[in-house]
């Protein structure tokens, strides 16, 4: 059950955005402030830490080695997990992963994945016998919402720094020597937009998460394409909201990776 | 992923996809309503190679008490996959993605039903995929909505769903497993209320530009469309309308059959939530 | 605790057992309708969905390749489980194999395994290297009692249909491909009963085992074999009514296995 | 499986066993009764190389209250092995076997105790195997029946319990593992209340016509009967009745010792009842 | 492990450590308080290449219930390393070092809150690796303590913790990764309250005669001393007492900030317990 | 919740304590009557019987082969865990390993392996690629407190009985047959204290361990190391507290060294 006073917040939003108002004064198109920062993590192989309003998340690379899959054995892989620690929000709760923590690390993947920015080609080290596959792990710190987004971002900036290390003759990690980077073809930048009230806003807060009917999210590439869409909560869109959606997230997404790409 | 030494299809240049169908057609899809005695409601669903049987359970009272919601009634659906359902076998434990499948299909189904008429209930919604080749999930929302109507839950719709996107260089509907594994495939999971055609699922994997999700998402909606006539005609089979003319006014007839369904089966429902309050928590199987 | 209804009920089906009837009118020892169907499964080596009365059960084999046991490196095995879907019965819950569950599915393998009906020596592919492993997994559909019998008749119809994958150079399964089939040298049949008010009942439903004081299974072969016996529930039998009971499912089996070797 | 090399025994042709034993013959069995003071019943059980812990607690409230019986009290028994009581490390998770048989002994005992006089309570029985050497089970329903008597809980009968079955040719009592192993063994554990002979449990695996199972469950009846006397005169010794002579009466002196020691517990487990009552759940260790 | 082909350093003869530091030096320490604003009490701590978060949450009732305590509240604190916080990827499930290094640091903390005042509630500490080279768990133990304050909870004193040890043939003080792995290496982290020099936090590990350990545990406690200054101006800047001089009674304005930080929080404190008591259980995410 | 019953036992404890008294009529300083039996388990390499007072524990080793780690390839390891039993003790609870149990079997554990008692380049097999793993399991049987120095001794005993093996030609453990013997190099004595009422007890019994302000563990050998310590519950020592249980542990451990070294 919720408190009295998360339900009378919730109105109050539900009430503001039929205005297209928002509780922080934000247009309902208008993003926080993004601000990043790279490389903390020393045992890593590619770090950041991002911060979307109060909301902040640190994210960190480990690239492992391990055998192909069966049916694609000239090809690494990737693997990219959300975890909501119980440090970020009073409502998160210690325990295996939660159906919102498996869906938040499941989209951002895909948002990667499926944009084939990274030739997983070039990520195998003998056919059918040893290929890289990078474990992207990202932590909520300060949960107010659209942890998505500001996954997305963080591990995006990881696989950007992304170092190969240097295997000795026994295919053991040789650690802190390194062959090269890896290279990333498109820098695709999931957008997530929540409807409340009948209104779309852009990048929620946690209680607009709260007061949402509906969620959307998309990645989008700098060369036209979308790589990847969720629909979330228990409401609708119409096929028109859809659009509209995706052609804020083009350009919200083109406003990130300006910012992230001179890194 | 298109098997090696075989030449890749061109749909575009073939005009016909590899299992023979045209751009826009479904596959065999078949629907029985009521097929589980013991459940509220029920369907078995064959779509293609898919196999998914779905139960409705409730509105029953949400336990863990802390579960509950003073304002509606919770969906909870459960998807899972029978171990020998697909090619390798399938450990049982549920993983990430049926934990995705079972999210998404819940708050689909959610907007589906008047939530509202049931605080502090649970709806429990299982499928159970028996044998799988792409588009299992769709398929599990098609029976979990069909089994809805059948548990006579006050619905706003039914949800209608199909699988659309685009695999060898065309927009398709309905894609198989070969198709889903191309090169350039892109898989669009697409739930509708049809008669609002409000989206109610929505996902999508692979590179689509802005010109064809046009495309696809017009070829989805009308999918299912084409979903939705056959999920009336198995709900009108059940209940025994087989006299009413499909073409002129089914929808209303169907409403108005479900209508009777659903008063008494929730009198039955309410019951049951009085009977069940009497126990702590269900006994453990 | 249980329902005041089900109590009322479970009362009635004693004070009927009593006198020798039962709620559904058939006689003790009479067993329900058997219907069976085999082969829906495309992506498994066998299966089949057994119905009796309104009890549904489906079943399927998957093949897979392990290394065989040191102490038996010539052979392969099988591996049967069982699953009370919640979707069955408002009474089953998700959630790791319950104690009912793991009872269930062992009873089956033995009933199966220990009549020796598969040679396992037949499932080893290179000795004290590769062997086949047969698992069957059966799930209750919809449960009205005696998931016992209906799936250990699911689970030998999946064997009788047993398919042998073919394998590639480097052991790698060939899907679609098979190179034989399993063979069984008995058809072990499973039969349950209960006590209900001192009264034994053949192939209980749902609310008969509720009501029962105990259970009895026992499998019988062809040849005049029982394989395996398991006692269940809390009360108990004298000698006599075993031998009773041993009587009547060798006479049962018999039925069944005229049915299902038809297929 | 027996070992590879060696001939295999002929029991009908050797007239006795890998072990030296008769066919009927039990293995070394001794009982200990009460030697875990912490519990409220105990008893330790060494039979051949098995050895086998027991403790009752109880009858205490069943927590969590969804699993009490207004009816009567139950009986959880949980089996477990020591990792290092079986030649390869056991893992220490519970596994099926473990499961199964945590089940059946449960039930079994079930029968032995006046469960109505203790109404939403749990009686909680755990046994601990710390070396084995097959027949382990029926060990533990040995000493647990045992460890029942011990605690006062006002009991029907004991059980008695012993392996028979089946192995090199012969129908045997009280298999050691070498047997089991035969190629045409059998396993039959079995638990009865000896003085009703009511068969409380029963599992056998293997190939056995009916006429060799009325020689199995006849010989097991018989050995169940050896071990009561065992039993017996473990528990007279815990209650110092040495001076009672077994032949005539013993058994209803026993019962009149047990009836004291009965009573004496029984206002020790009311006032338990009571006073865990209070807690809302046991403080977890 | 020193690596293979190195010659393996004498601190005796060297004079100075492998990354230049004296015997008695720490490795740089800096603590921000404040840093997470959902958090009743907050901090950031990097010490060497360590980084750790810790967040205080409470005091909130306990829950479940039977984990309350009417005499006191439950400090239950909660160590993690994130997954490439370590050379190795680290599995995210908790292992057994994650567990008893959570036990001894909520033990840690208990002594220094004065948890009679919160009878039947828990106070939350989640700690967070997110970098890490030996010490972190005396980096928690540091970020925790500064997170306590300010989150406004009564407190018998702050807990100042270091590693002291030995390694390559002398006492040190705060071991990195590579002076842990020498061969003689002998790991020691130590928490005290420094205003009474109360030991709260003690493990060690490793071969030391009882006149090295006398001087371990001086160097220790000198060391905890330089971690409390740092430890009391981070707070000092967090509540703006920048003009404050350290030297003279820095400690008492300390103290007084932190009543008024205190009550205020108090009393946040308390409503929020009210809150929720109102609820059952809190939502899971 | 705890009971009044203990809590009023706990108060008692207290109050004797702060004048140097026990419920059970020791010393402060004195320890439980130690009674120890090895060997009763068959299928174990090692095992092993240990009553202080009304606790009583039991263990056993299983040697098993393994992969060396990568950064010590040449050594073999050891592995402690303790599991307090439901059958010990009303309080204990069936489930996955708790806090409590976790930090006994570390603890223990540590005691022995820092003491550098076993010399782990002697459990290689081969380098880089077998080697010897000595898993010691201990149950608490009956647990009256200070589970920690029973489990301790126990575990040791386990070590000196210690078995090797032999292994066949595809490095499989030949049952019942052995090529020598574990040699321990120390004989490390754990010893715990706690402390009640500001007295500090030797050897705590259960009820003492509840009204334990704080407890203190050692390690110590008969060459005049301390090899592992361990301060836990919420209380506090002076660093004289804990010099003066240093001294008393060297004695303590002394006098069991002289018990088990005869046997």
């Amino acid at each position: 059950m919720r408190s009295t006073i998360l339900e009378y917040e919730i109105s109050k939003v539900v009430e503001m955005a039929k205005e297209g108002k928002r509780l922080d004064g934000r247009k309902a198109d208008e993003m926080r402030k993004l601000t990043i920062e790279t490389g903390f993590a020393g045992n890593a192989e590619g770090s950041a830490r991002v911060r979307l309003g109060e909301t902040e998340v640190v994210a960190g690379l480990k690239m492992l080695t391990g055998v192909p899959y069966p049916d694609s054995p000239n090809e690494g892989s990737i693997s990219i997990g959300a975890e909501l620690l119980p440090l970020a929000n009073p409502d998160y709760e210690s325990g295996p992963p939660s159906m919102v923590e498996v869906e938040i690390g499941r989209v951002v993947d895909r948002g990667i994945r499926e944009s084939k920015a990274i030739d997983f080609s070039k990520l195998c080290i003998r056919e059918g016998e040893l290929s890289w596959i990078g474990f992207i792990d990202f932590y909520a710190i300060n949960s107010d919402g659209n942890i998505f987004d500001a996954g997305a971002i963080a591990a995006l900036l990881c696989f950007m720094q992304g170092k190969i290390p240097k295997l000795d003759e026994k295919d053991k990690i040789i650690k802190g020597e390194f062959t090269g980077k890896l290279e990333l073809k498109r820098l695709p930048i999931l957008t997530t937009f929540v409807k409340v009230g009948g209104t779309i806003l852009l990048d929620p807060t946690y209680i607009e998460e709260k007061a949402a009917e509906a969620r959307f999210s998309v990645s989008t590439t700098e060369d036209g394409f979308m790589a990847a869409m969720q629909k979330g909560i228990g409401g609708s869109f119409k096929a028109g909201e859809i659009d509209e959606m995706i052609e804020k997230a083009f350009e919200v997404g083109k406003g990130v990776r300006a910012k992230i790409s001179k890194l | 992923m298109s098997k090696k030494g075989e030449e890749i299809p061109d749909y575009k240049k073939d005009k016909k996809r590899v299992d023979g169908r045209k751009m826009d057609e479904l596959r065999p899809l078949s629907i029985k309503v009521g097929v589980i005695p013991n459940a509220n409601g029920s369907a078995y669903v064959e779509w293609g190679q898919n196999k998914v049987y779905a139960t409705v359970y409730g509105p029953r009272e949400a336990l863990p008490k802390h579960t509950q919601n003073p304002f509606k009634a919770v969906v909870k659906a459960t998807y899972r996959m029978a171990a020998f359902s697909v090619p390798d076998r399938k450990n049982p434990r549920p993983n990430r993605r049926d934990q995705e499948i079972s999210k998404v299909l819940s708050e689909a189904l959610e907007k589906s039903v008047f939530v509202e008429q049931f605080p502090n209930t649970e709806i429990s919604v299982f499928v159970e995929v028996i044998d799988s080749n792409a588009g299992s999930r769709v398929a599990c929302l098609v029976a979990a909505s069909v089994a809805m109507a059948d548990a006579g839950i006050p619905m706003r719709d039914l949800i209608s769903a199909t699988g659309v996107g685009k695999a060898f260089n065309e927009i398709i509907l309905d894609l198989n497993k070969e198709e889903e594994d191309a090169p350039d495939a892109v898989d669009v999971p697409l739930g509708i209320l049809p008669n609002s055609d409000e989206i109610v699922l929505l996902q999508m994997d692979g590179l689509l530009t802005k010109e064809e999700w046009k495309k696809v998402i017009a070829l989805g909606i009308k999918g299912c469309k084409q979903v939705y006539e056959i999920q009336k005609n198995a709900l009108k089979e059940k209940f025994e309308l087989g006299n009413v003319s499909e073409s002129d006014d089914s929808g209303n007839a169907l409403e108005k059959k479900k209508e009777t369904g659903k008063k008494m089966k929730e009198e039955k429902g309410k019951e049951k939530i009085k009977e069940r309050s009497e126990k702590e928590k269900k006994v453990k199987k």
